[in-house]
């Protein structure tokens, strides 16, 4: 019946909390169809009820229309909440990868997705500038409490070089254990290169 | 290390922009200040009126610091606590403008019919003057993504815009722990029909609505 | 909240270090501290003393209350209370944690104080269980926590609150989908009107 | 996402969505031209009024309101006596899973189905009852984890957020301190990848 494809649309994000499945064209494609059909067939029965109103024994087509307009806003309304909540999911993304996405997730975005991620990017860009006098803060660092100054750091994967705020350079292999300054962990460990060792 | 090299604050710092009734505000209480509405924002379901001249006076305390820390490179110990003291600052500030940001984002649409309530009635605005260019950012990048995925729909709909009236409103009856930082009567529990007297210091979970007014008056805060 | 957020607040708190190093005073932006002087005791907040310790900078004053005559008899108030008694200090769990994981080489008894605090701890923490249980059977909109700790509170969360904002919600909400969206419906009919006018 | 907020639903709400994808039975009052299709037992091109049908919230609601209702709404069997007796009798005992996945979010749409309100004093009963496991599995986990399978969706939101935060909470206490963590959808990328590279070695 009709709704049944939206639902499924719906149903494709249900499954996939805290990930962005592949922007589905095809079924977004059909709902909009199916919408445009609804409505089509609205007019059309719509005009038929106003001539058999001026004629008599016409059929009364207004709960036929009533039916099928609920189906266009439930059609819209699970169309754009898949728009909606995949924004959602980009927004995340933007603080918690940074401004250039993998290119396997890149993959999965529609043009206009990309375009949008790129305009928050900017936007939120201009505000983290906007907000102190001298430079601005970045808003993306600093997420936990400070504790320790310096904290222990296991590598999960071969890094390479890295450079350290003061000029010095660490190789970072996998497995290799480091004792450094917490805030310049936070990034890495954020992008899952440390692991934050813990007693 | 010689006096003169030690970093100096002028603990006293001025923090009130209005011109009348000025308040002359210790950098300690800056701070506390700062704590509270941290924790505020954080509890609220809305957002609440900024507290712009706070956060920029503690950042501008940041980058004084910052600037004097050079001065103690050969004294590891001063360094390190300055240090993290500036890392506890920083870390202050950056929740809650975050906390703010995500409630902005959250109900954009919600906030800026408020603000602009606001502004016709001559009322202070909640959001400072960065945080309310970047809501109209957001709002305007919201509705152009969804007109351009809308596109090819038929025109009725589309002129509609029906995502402009689905507004997402904060839950302003959500439960809250507060704490009355004086003493205060008459507060309704239940509507219209229950009153109680809170006593200075006392802690209550109760719902936001019904306190929501004694927090922006600096009666109780959210714990 | 996080614990962690919590644990940020309860650093503030004031404590009483003997330090082994001397220095001027030091101008913090949350206010002065120091001067300090090699085996003079002196207060700092929580996040400096623990710093100094690991640093091996000074030996940390237990707060009085870190003392196991002193924590038992809290503990049997505190189980013959119906009520939540008035904890020594308002982030006593913070300050106990910190303390006996930094610097328990200087708290006499560290172990039986921490077996005494985790018992008031779990004591406390099987009250609220009942009393948050009793408050959603009644279905109350109301409940005083006085007494409790900011760390206590946070426990309850987001349990309680999200739970008694469903009971409100059920109570409250008249059953409805969402306002019929009649605008709409009335362009639909109207422009297929002005088309057959036309 | 440092906000924790109830669940409130809202136009794009997810969940909502589901739940309002639920049937519900309804009776067709009065005569539907052509969307006989609606009804899979028939043939016929329209809906005839007597027809019983069962509709998703979603459209049954719509429908039902106005001047001229086209159908009328019945309780759903979950929310009948005999299935609301079950509830008062023993609310724990009860796996709300089975008896409706959407259960407390259904029943809010469906209440003023019953003029006598004993559907909302069922929810209620209910929610309350059920409250104290709620709090014990968030607590404890790991002891008898199909219990879980017993909730409804809401209570399964209220479990996941309290559980997430009773872990939180259980590292605290153990640690010297809270571990930062990679982001979490860092960790479901890497996840994701890790299980395409699997796939790419059965092949």
């Amino acid at each position: 019946m009709f709704g049944d494809s939206a639902y499924t649309l719906i149903k494709e994000l249900d499954r996939n909390p805290g990930t962005l499945p592949p922007y589905n064209n095809e079924l977004v494609g059909e709902v909009k169809k199916e919408i445009c059909h609804l409505v089509q067939q609205n007019h059309a029965d719509s005009m038929a009820n106003d001539e058999s109103i001026l004629g008599e024994n016409g059929t009364n087509y207004f709960p036929t229309i009533r039916a099928r307009h609920a189906g266009v806003q439930r059609n819209l309304r699970c169309l754009l909440a898949y728009h909606y909540n995949r924004v959602k999911c980009l927004r995340t993304m933007r603080w918690e990868f940074g401004s250039i996405l993998p290119p396997d997730i890149k993959a999965n975005l529609s043009s206009i997705e990309t375009n949008w991620f790129s305009k928050y990017s900017s936007m939120l860009a201009k505000y983290m500038r906007s907000i102190s006098e001298d430079g601005g803060l970045n808003l993306t660092v600093d997420l936990n409490p400070p504790k320790a100054l310096y904290i222990e750091v296991k590598c999960l994967v071969d890094y390479g070089q890295y450079e350290l705020s003061d000029g010095s350079v660490l190789l970072l292999k996998e497995n290799s254990r480091h004792f450094l300054p917490r805030n310049e962990c936070e990034d890495l460990i954020r992008q899952g290169v440390f692991q934050h060792i813990v007693t | 290390m010689n006096e003169s090299e030690e970093i100096n604050i002028s603990n006293e710092v001025n923090s009130d922009e209005s011109d009348s009734d000025e308040l002359i505000l210790t950098a300690a209480q800056v701070i506390q200040i700062m704590e509270e509405a941290w924790s505020n924002e954080k509890f609220a379901p809305e957002i609440l009126p900024h507290k712009y001249e706070i956060v920029e006076c503690i950042l501008g305390q940041i980058s004084h610091v910052e600037e004097n820390l050079s001065n103690l490179i050969n004294d590891d110990l001063r360094r390190s606590i300055h240090q993290m003291e500036l890392d506890r600052l920083r870390y202050l500030v950056s929740s809650y403008l975050r906390t703010r940001l995500e409630k902005i984002e959250a109900f954009v649409c919600c906030i800026l019919k408020e603000e602009d309530e606001r502004a016709s009635r001559n009322k202070l605005s909640y959001l400072s003057p960065s945080e309310l260019e970047f809501a109209k950012a957001y709002r305007d990048g919201l509705d152009q993504h969804f007109t351009d995925t809308l596109k090819l729909l038929p025109a009725e709909i589309l002129n509609n815009k029906i995502w402009q009236n689905e507004i997402i409103t904060p839950n302003l009856d959500a439960f809250v722990f507060a704490k009355a930082k004086s003493q205060i009567e008459g507060v309704m529990i239940e509507r219209d029909e229950e009153f109680v007297d809170l006593e200075k210091g006392s802690q209550v979970i109760i719902s936001y609505s019904n306190i929501s007014n004694l927090i922006t008056n600096d009666k109780v805060s959210l714990i | 909240m996080n614990p962690d957020e919590v644990e940020f607040i309860g650093e503030k708190q004031l404590i009483s270090i003997i330090p082994t190093f001397n220095s001027s005073t030091i101008h913090l932006v949350s206010g002065d501290i120091g001067p300090f002087r090699a085996s003079l005791p002196l207060n700092v907040p929580l996040w400096i003393a623990i710093n100094l310790k690991q640093q091996r900078k000074c030996k940390i004053q237990p707060p009085d209350w870190m003392d196991v005559t002193r924590l038992e008899q809290i503990k049997d108030d505190e189980k013959s209370s119906r009520t939540f008694t008035k904890m020594p200090s308002e982030h006593y769990m913070i300050e106990a944690k910190l303390l006996l994981g930094y610097a328990a080489d200087d708290i006499s008894r560290a172990d039986e104080i921490r077996t005494v605090i985790k018992d008031i701890w779990d004591i406390r923490m099987s009250k609220i269980r009942s009393s948050v249980d009793m408050l959603i059977k009644n279905g109350g909109s109301y409940a005083a926590v006085d007494n409790l700790t900011l760390m206590e509170i946070n426990t309850m969360r987001p349990l309680l609150p999200q739970a008694m904002d469903q009971i409100h919600r059920m109570k409250k909400e008249r059953s409805h989908l969402r306002p019929p969206t009649q605008n709409t419906t009335l362009s639909l009919l109207n422009s297929s009107h002005t088309s057959t006018s036309k | 996402m440092s906000l924790s907020q109830s669940y409130k639903p809202n136009y794009f709400s997810i969940e909502d969505i589901l739940v309002t994808q639920e049937r519900v039975p309804c009776k067709f009052l009065i005569n539907v031209p052509k969307l006989g299709k609606l009804n899979p037992a028939t043939e016929d091109l329209d809906i005839k009024p007597g027809t019983i049908l069962e509709l998703p919230m979603w459209l049954a609601e719509p429908i039902s309101s106005g001047r001229q209702p086209l159908i009328s709404i019945d309780l759903p069997r979950s929310y009948k006596e005999t299935h609301r007796e079950i509830l008062k009798a023993d609310a724990v005992a009860v796996d709300l899973h089975k008896f409706g996945i959407n259960f407390y979010e259904l029943g809010l749409y469906v209440k003023h189905l019953d003029p006598t309100g004993e559907v909302l004093k069922v929810l209620l009963h209910t929610f309350q009852s059920r409250f104290r496991l709620l709090m014990d599995l968030t607590e404890n986990v790991g002891s008898d984890p199909t219990v879980q399978n017993r909730l409804d969706m809401l209570e399964r939101m209220l479990f996941k957020s309290g559980h997430a935060a009773r872990m939180r909470l259980d590292t605290w206490l153990r640690k010297s301190d809270l571990p930062m963590e990679a982001a979490a959808m860092v960790v479901n990328h890497k996840k994701r990848k890790r299980i395409d590279l699997e796939d790419l070695f059965k092949k």
